[in-house]
């Protein structure tokens, strides 16, 4: 047997590697110095990122139970990178927060086998390799919501999201076994060749999809998502938000666009209705939000409903489309989760009423949020604008016009609950607002990557071509 | 003919204004009007030469009156439709550059006595050189688009000017009561040139006038309402000119006009602007005569008739001396209307023609001359009304002999210059329409009253004792009186008719005895029903006045015109319209898209309820959407 | 494959025992018993793929070994849930679920 | 780098530049310099336009074409005609004035002229477009500092004027966007690819239906920021609460966006739509024309008064634009340069005698042509020109609306024209009904007596725009003639 093969698996080996060093780093760091365990993490995450981007072999493993392409590769690259971002945002709270309690290594040990996880939910060939990923994403985010163990709404969170977590993991296995029955395979390559759109199999894609919409947080999947939110650290909200989203529209885009293809009829309406509901309610939810986690999360639900849009033509347009939006919309969004874990870490303020005056206090801070939200608006020329008038036009592409135009509908509504962050911080003046104050090096080096994302991603066109050449894969 | 050097006569005024207009705050007030006067003096003397050039050296070809022109390319509209900027020598157009300058000069020099020491002075100027300059480009217009350009610019100037004593409410409301309503008409005005330029593919006066030209034999090519399309403009043109002219109904701004300075209403609203629309039908004549054979030019004598008559009466009524001569004006400028209207095209025919465009050129002369004299009363008395006046010709022994010239010109009296144009006008009428003839001779002699009544008012009547005793006007005012009571006097004897036509050839014309009699002697009529009732101070008029009861309160009120533009404007269109469409669109219109923000709102503050916060509504809500999605495609839309 | 019961038996029982879970999991008051009631709709799916595999396609153990991996991961996922709703119970002396209702609209 | 990028490039480095200055001084000065740079450049530019057009027929000069998404086939590809060049140099002229009115801007300067700036690029970059994914992005980049602009510096209800313009202008750009994905994906009609550029789509024959369903899209997402009725709500409020520079902007260039955009790509792409739909669009044009000007006459505030007139003018430049005819188009462009100026005018005297008495309110207002007279000599001018007087721009370009429509010889266009003709009658009224009780009239308050008089930026301001106003309105041809040999190509597209 030639272990080489096992070179496939790059990105799980190293990071797997990461976290056991971590571990045994644990235990010979003394504790008076246990913050080296974050530049530690934060370094040796680095390194992991940075090899993630050379380039790697297709190929299966176990007998196509795991494959990889470059296709794969780019995502995983794309979520290593919103990682690190995140890592480097939230190593001050680390620091102040959790290492008191002495705590971190398990924190970054959680949050590695999380996107551990993912890894192997992207790179699934079969059912079971998919729903041993889709758990190891999600319940280790479950004990990381309930982290902070001194404060309820972070238990209430955790207890939320695991109990969401476990309903909707019972209700895609009880799909998959449906799938399971009708095409008697659990490999994908086999369920592609055996699906056909009868009653059994619509039934189980449908209790099926909806596991996934709950990782996604599409409606009326979505309920947990503010109240986690809200509830966790906002590491891990963010986390969820980006990371955990993005994973999983990735690997949603792999099943419908490669296995799920028959059921194209199926599912195309499916994506319809359900991303007029989720634009629809995860705005108007967002309107009358005050604290900003929560304002967050909602966003995030309608900024899912958008993904949809360019899912939902299932080729190879969408795919890089969405892509191409889910790489900039972890970029604004780390950026806005990054500003808000700023100021809640330095003064533990979180309401948007607290921000008013902000940008005369804190000019920069107030400027990257502006451009993050604007980002996630869709307001040109930040990168977010973009990302969005690709999804529509690949959504136009196939003649949904009438969808197109809810979106934008939707993006004006959205446009409205950005823009009173925006009031509030620049419009308004207050007199007793947020004093100003100077971020530590790691939070400043996160948001400067974030906001330089922002302003490249979008005009930085062979970015796009590059995305849209490698989603040719997915035809 | 070279007519090259006509470009400055208007050019100059225009230099005027823009030095003293610019230079407004730096430049002394002694200095500004010398500039203006000598300005319009050159333009005064070109304008006399170019007239003599044209009429006695070079524009009379085989007893035809040429046209000249020089234009250049202004704006262009379609391949064929342009505005040209230009030049147009004709008979009209030069007696018109003889009226405008010589009436502009004298009032330059006079204003240089009346002004003296007011505020303004350098800006007064500037505004007169202004209205010169756009009266002249209206009366050398090319085309119907540059007369009406210019059209609109003595407007503003006549704006300007009304409105000059700014802080004064009632010059404000003037100023814009009298742009508004000349703007309504204008806006007739340019319809009616939209239509002649569809129609015809032109707006040059020399192609459009051409009897054998297209416009005019094609005039019938289409209709619209049972008239044709050429008869629509040409009436909505002559509502162009009836509101510049202030013919009834759009008459109401004259009279409230004369809140300005009175040199202004001297020049604009007695001599050239107003006369602006009388020119305008004349210029236009051929069109009016050939098109629908002349059916718009009974609405044109009808209307001059009725303003004649309705301002005659309403004139007897008035107490303030500048009212009385504006409702004069209007009536007058009725007589000159109603003689366009009965006119015919070749030789005597045109007799009517020849007498409005006379009776312009007189009615310049004395009803300048009347202007003049009232504001050198005015400006002796401070006061305009004939209740503070009386006896003043002891103190002002030159204004009184030249108002009383111009009085005896209007009236008609033999030799002086009215009773000349008047009489050729009533011969027109005679031969036309003997009702016409009638109106226009009744007119006459309420002419000679009402003219009377206020020059035995002024000068005669009983001895006010004054305040400030009045002082005879100083040099540079009685200078411009001599030279208008000379011209009033005089410029009767110019034979008119072999000068100007509607053909453009000369004819002859002769006093027609019977009629000059019967005119001369209801106008003597009148005055001696005036000498009777104003000569000396008694109650005869009261009584009068008592006995015509709701008739005379009608006209002492000008018939409630004013009042009921005021309802229309104010109740109607502001009340009526303006204002509920500034709420319509407050309240619906904003209200709407306001609303629809605020439903998004609400509907969110409505949802909220969804996002119980319990867990197990949160499992339901995936549960029953789960299920519910899968029952759906299962059973309808497989 | 057992004598005398069709895999429509072994399907309807399973489905019943999916929305027992569920009926669970929406009523008691309890986050314990609602775990119970998550370990049921689990178990529904397990048996499932236990009897998909032998009633349909007896050649392949794939179901068998899926259902052994649900076992594990359900464990796992109970382990974590019940440390969470100890941690809860710490800070409030309470396990029902009308106490974790702050945060909601 | 090409003549016309620079347009996008300059004000880049201004901003840059401003980004690092400390306070007021050094901030309007480079901004200053800045606009001055771009005007020099617009002059530049028309002198250079008309070198070139004699030696190069093609429909757009200077034009320049990158690939920038090649998948999507999205170039960014600039070229100008006569018409964009008039526009720009209106944008240019526009927003130097706004720098010399907003010289004492004391309240965060350095952040309010970038924004105003980064406005100003959108505009550039809009005119400039050949294709509808850079002239869409620089479109909502030119609305959306707008937001900031009203709600920092803004007066009065601030925030909320600023939120609605901001969600209907963006509401209004997301209906555009169905219309330019609906153009876009129907550029392939003729067998080749789909492609963003205007030109391109131009000689393709796009299906009647496609036609019919996007040109109102198109129609209405453009229409919207020129102020059509019924979507014009968002400009009064706008304008009430902006401040200066940013009504003079907003009104003077960016509303000019609503009527090139119709022009450029809803009349030009979708000719066939133009004509199934004008019907509906020439009657609300005609009503937001007379509307307007009626809802003005109400108004007692002078930046109401002036926010209404607009909907009135811009209403005039959508009708005309919807005569389809060389006449009524020469006049829309005209028309759109002249409320241009005259608007910002307008805006800028407002903005001085709000800085000096406090008050927008005529009633409270009165005589202030005794206290100040320059800026209210200047008033009157503007109004005057703004009522179509002859010898202003006004009057050039409603003169070649009102025959241009007369060519048309249905009776509901002629109707429709007489209606909008009577705009002249009412604008004389409300104008003068303002300068009657602010300008004229006894000094209504003592204390307007010592009022400051008219300083040296503000005359430059003042004087930047009333020269173009007099300058199109006395020698019209030049101007006139740049655009109708601009406009012979669409002509011959929609026949």
């Amino acid at each position: 047997m030639d272990f080489s093969n096992f070179l496939l698996m790059r990105f799980e080996v190293i990071l797997l590697a990461v976290i056991l060093l971590l571990i045994i780093g644990e235990i010979f760091i003394t504790q008076a110095k246990k913050d080296a365990v974050i530049h530690l993490a934060i370094f040796l995450f680095g390194i992991h990122t940075a090899v993630g981007f050379f380039n790697l072999d297709d190929g299966s493993l176990f007998g196509g139970m795991y494959r990889t392409n470059t296709l794969i590769q780019c995502f995983k690259s794309i979520l290593n990178v919103g990682v690190l971002i995140l890592l480097l945002q939230s190593g001050d709270w680390i620091q102040e927060k959790i290492m008191k309690h002495g705590r971190g290594t398990e924190f970054f040990v959680l949050l590695f086998s999380s996107l551990f996880g993912m890894y192997f939910m992207i790179s699934s060939g079969d059912f079971l390799m998919f729903y041993l990923g889709l758990e190891l994403s999600t319940l280790p985010v479950a004990g990381l919501a309930a982290y902070e163990t001194t404060k309820r709404i972070s238990s209430e969170a955790g207890i939320k999201l695991i109990l969401s977590a476990a309903m909707a993991s019972g209700t895609a296995l009880m799909g998959i076994s449906l799938l399971y029955a009708t095409s008697g395979s659990i490999y994908f390559s086999d369920v592609i060749t055996a699906i056909s759109p009868d009653s059994l199999t619509i039934l189980g894609f449908v209790l099926f999809f909806s596991g996934l919409a709950f990782k996604i947080s599409l409606v009326p999947f979505h309920f947990w998502t503010a109240d986690v939110y809200e509830g966790s650290p906002i590491a891990i909200a963010s986390y969820l938000s980006v990371i955990s989203k993005g994973a999983a529209v990735f690997i949603l885009m792999i099943l419908l666009f490669t296995v799920l293809k028959p059921l194209i009829g199926i599912w195309e309406k499916l994506l319809y209705i359900i991303a007029i509901a989720t634009m629809f309610i995860g705005n108007l939810f967002a309107l009358r939000q005050q604290n900003m986690k929560r304002f967050l999360a909602y966003s995030s639900i309608a900024q899912a409903g958008f993904i949809l849009l360019g899912l939902i033509i299932g080729n190879q347009l969408g795919a890089a489309t969405v892509i191409y939006f889910v790489l900039i919309y972890i970029f604004s969004n780390l950026a806005a989760f990054g500003v808000v874990q700023a100021i809640s870490l330095q003064t533990g303020k979180e309401l948007m009423s607290d921000y008013e005056g902000l940008y005369r206090t804190n000019p920069n801070l107030s400027l990257i949020m502006m451009l993050a939200l604007f980002s996630l608006a869709g307001i040109p020329p930040v990168a977010g604008f973009f990302g969005k008038f690709f999804l529509f036009t690949a959504a136009a592409s196939e003649g949904y016009y009438f969808l197109v135009f809810l979106a934008v509908v939707n993006v004006t509504i959205s446009l409205y609950y950005y823009l009173l962050v925006v009031r509030a911080m620049f419009l308004r003046k207050s007199n007793n607002a947020i004093p100003y104050f100077k971020n530590k090096i790691y939070m400043r080096l996160g948001l400067l990557i974030t906001v330089i994302g922002i302003l490249i991603l979008g005009i930085y066109s062979p970015l796009y071509e590059y995305i849209y050449e490698l989603s040719i894969n997915l035809q | 003919m070279n007519i090259s050097y006509i470009i400055l006569i208007p050019a100059i005024p225009l230099v005027v204004f823009l030095l003293l207009g610019i230079f407004n705050q730096r430049i002394k007030p002694s200095v500004s009007g010398y500039v203006g006067v000598f300005g319009l003096l050159a333009s005064a003397l070109m304008s006399i030469y170019a007239a003599y050039q044209y009429f006695f050296v070079s524009g009379n070809v085989d007893g035809v009156f040429q046209t000249f022109s020089q234009k250049t390319v202004w704006m262009n509209f379609t391949d064929s439709l342009h505005i040209d900027m230009g030049i147009l020598i004709d008979p009209i157009s030069v007696m018109m550059l003889i009226v405008v300058s010589v009436v502009s000069l004298m009032v330059h020099i006079y204003s240089r006595g009346y002004m003296k020491g007011d505020d303004g002075y350098t800006k007064f100027f500037a505004f007169l050189s202004l209205f010169t300059f756009s009266m002249f480009g209206l009366v050398l217009a090319t085309n119907l688009f540059q007369i009406y350009i210019f059209w609109e610019l003595v407007g503003v100037s006549s704006y300007l000017l009304i409105g000059y004593y700014y802080t004064k409410t009632s010059a404000i409301a003037a100023a814009k009561k009298a742009f508004v309503v000349t703007r309504f008409a204008d806006f007739g005005f340019l319809i009616g040139i939209l239509i002649v330029g569809y129609y015809t593919g032109t707006f040059d006066f020399e192609t459009l006038n051409n009897p054998e030209g297209s416009a005019i034999l094609n005039w019938a090519s289409s209709s619209f309402m049972g008239l044709s399309a050429l008869t629509w403009a040409l009436i909505l043109i002559f509502m162009g000119g009836a509101g510049k002219s202030a013919m009834f109904p759009l008459h109401i701004w004259l009279p409230d006009a004369m809140e300005g300075p009175t040199p202004v209403s001297a020049l604009i609203h007695a001599a050239t602007m107003v006369v602006a629309g009388i020119f305008l039908v004349a210029r236009l004549f051929p069109m009016y005569y050939f098109v629908d054979n002349g059916f718009v030019l009974n609405i044109v004598t009808y209307v001059g008739a009725f303003s004649a008559l309705f301002a005659a009466i309403i004139a007897i009524t008035q107490t303030d001396i500048k009212r009385v001569l504006a409702f004069s004006t209007m009536s007058q400028l009725g007589y000159m209307m109603l003689a366009l209207g009965v006119s015919g095209y070749d030789g005597h025919e045109g007799v009517g023609f020849m007498a409005s465009m006379f009776h312009l050129f007189t009615h310049a002369m004395f009803k300048a001359l009347l202007f003049l004299g009232a504001g050198s009363v005015i400006h002796a008395v401070h006061s305009n009304y004939l209740k503070d006046m009386g006896g003043l010709r002891k103190y002002m022994p030159i204004t009184n002999t030249t108002f009383l010239i111009a009085a005896l010109a209007i009236s008609g009296v033999p030799p002086f210059a009215g009773f000349w144009s008047k009489d050729e006008i009533l011969v027109a009428a005679f031969e036309q329409d003997k009702l016409i003839y009638f109106v226009g001779v009744f007119v006459a002699g309420l002419t000679a009253f009402y003219m009377f009544r206020i020059y035995f008012g002024i000068f005669w009547g009983k001895d006010n004792t004054y305040e400030h005793t009045p002082k005879e006007s100083p040099l540079s005012m009685t200078f411009p009186l001599l030279v208008l009571a000379f011209l009033s006097m005089t410029v009767g004897f110019i034979p008119f008719s072999e000068f100007i036509s509607p053909n453009k050839v000369g004819f002859e014309a002769h006093l027609n005895y019977p009629l000059a009699a019967v005119a001369t002697v209801v106008g003597l009529i009148g005055i001696a029903l005036a000498w009777v009732f104003y000569k000396k101070e008694n109650s005869l008029a009261d009584k009068w006045a008592i006995g015509f009861g709701m008739f005379y309160k009608w006209t002492s009120n000008k018939f409630y015109f004013d009042e009921i533009y005021m309802f229309v404007a104010k109740k109607i269109f502001f009340k009526r319209v303006s204002e509920p469409i500034a709420k319509f669109d407050r309240k619906y219109v904003d209200g709407t898209m306001v609303g629809i923000g605020n439903t998004t709102v609400g509907t969110s503050k409505k949802i909220k309820g969804l996002q119980s916060g319990r867990v197990q509504d949160y499992a339901f809500a995936f549960i029953a959407g789960a299920v519910v999605i899968g029952l759906v495609f299962i059973y309808f839309w497989t | 494959m057992i004598e005398g019961i069709s895999i429509y038996d072994v399907l309807t029982l399973t489905t019943i025992l999916f929305f027992i879970g569920v009926y669970g999991f929406l009523t008691r008051k309890n986050l314990i018993s609602i775990l119970i009631s998550v370990e049921m709709i689990l178990n529904a799916s397990v048996v499932n793929f236990v009897i998909i595999n032998k009633y349909l396609y007896p050649d392949i153990l794939q179901g068998v070994i899926f259902s052994i991996f649900i076992i594990a991961v359900a464990a796992a996922e109970t382990a974590l849930a019940v440390a969470i709703i100890i941690n809860l119970y710490r800070q409030i002396s309470s396990v029902e679920v009308k106490d974790t209702e702050v945060m909601k609209y | 780098m090409d003549i016309l990028s620079l347009f996008i490039l300059v004000p880049i480095i201004s901003i840059t530049v401003l980004l690092f200055t400390k306070n007021l001084r050094q901030a309007r000065i480079t901004a200053m310099i800045g606009s001055i740079i771009q005007l020099s450049m617009a002059i530049n530019l028309v002198f250079s336009y008309f070198k070139e057009r004699a030696v190069n027929d093609s429909l757009m000069v200077f034009t320049k074409d990158i690939v920038w998404f090649a998948p999507f086939n999205i170039h960014y590809s600039v070229g100008v005609d006569g018409i964009s060049v008039a526009l720009l140099l209106l944008t240019s002229i526009v927003v130097l004035a706004g720098v010399f009115i907003s010289w004492k801007m004391f309240d965060l300067p350095k952040e309010f002229f970038i924004s105003l700036i980064v406005l100003s690029i959108g505009v550039y970059g809009f005119f400039i477009s050949m294709d509808l994914f850079t002239m869409f992005v620089f479109f909502e980049i030119a609305v959306i500092p707008m937001y900031l602009l009203i709600g920092i510096w803004g007066s009065g209800p601030r925030e909320f004027s600023a939120m609605k313009l901001t969600l209907m202008l963006m509401g209004a750009s997301a209906i555009l966007l169905i219309g330019i994905l609906g153009i876009y994906f129907n550029s392939d009609a003729d067998g080749g690819a789909l492609t963003f550029n205007i030109l391109e789509i131009a000689k393709v024959n796009i299906p009647i239906e496609a036609q019919k369903l996007f040109f109102p899209l198109t129609f209405v997402g453009f229409a919207v920021i020129g102020a059509l009725f019924p979507f014009h709500t968002w400009s009064p409020d706008g304008h009430a609460s902006a401040p200066t520079a940013v009504s003079m902007l907003h009104a003077g260039v960016l509303m000019k966006l609503g009527g090139y955009g119709v022009f450029r790509v809803a009349m030009y792409l979708l000719p066939e739509g133009a004509k199934e739909w004008s019907w509906i669009f020439i009657i609300l044009s005609v009503i937001g024309v007379v509307y307007g000007a009626f809802s003005a006459i109400k108004q007692t505030d002078l930046k109401y008064i002036n926010a209404y007139s607009s909907v009135s003018h811009l209403g005039l430049v959508l009708f005309a634009l919807l005569m389809l005819n060389k006449t009524a188009w020469n006049g829309a462009i005209i028309q759109s340069l002249s409320h241009g100026f005259m608007t910002a005018l307008f805006f800028a005297l407002i903005g001085m005698i709000y800085e000096r008495t406090h008050t927008r309110n005529i009633a409270e207002l009165g005589g202030l042509l005794k206290v100040i007279p320059f800026i209210s000599t200047i008033y009157v001018i503007a109004g005057l020109a703004s009522l179509g007087l002859p010898g202003f721009s006004g009057f050039v370009a409603e003169m070649n609306i009102f025959v241009g429509a007369f060519q048309n010889d249905s009776l509901f266009v002629r109707i429709a024209t007489i209606l909008s003709v009577t705009v002249i009658v009412i604008t004389a009224v409300y104008i003068l009904r303002v300068v009657g009780i602010m300008l004229m009239g006894p000094v209504k308050n003592v204390a307007y007596l010592k009022l400051e008089r008219v300083t040296w930026f503000e005359k430059l301001g003042i004087l930047l725009l009333l020269v173009p106003i007099v300058g199109i309105g006395v020698a019209p041809l030049w101007i006139s003639n740049m655009i109708l040999e601009s406009l012979q190509p669409f002509i011959q597209g929609l026949l």
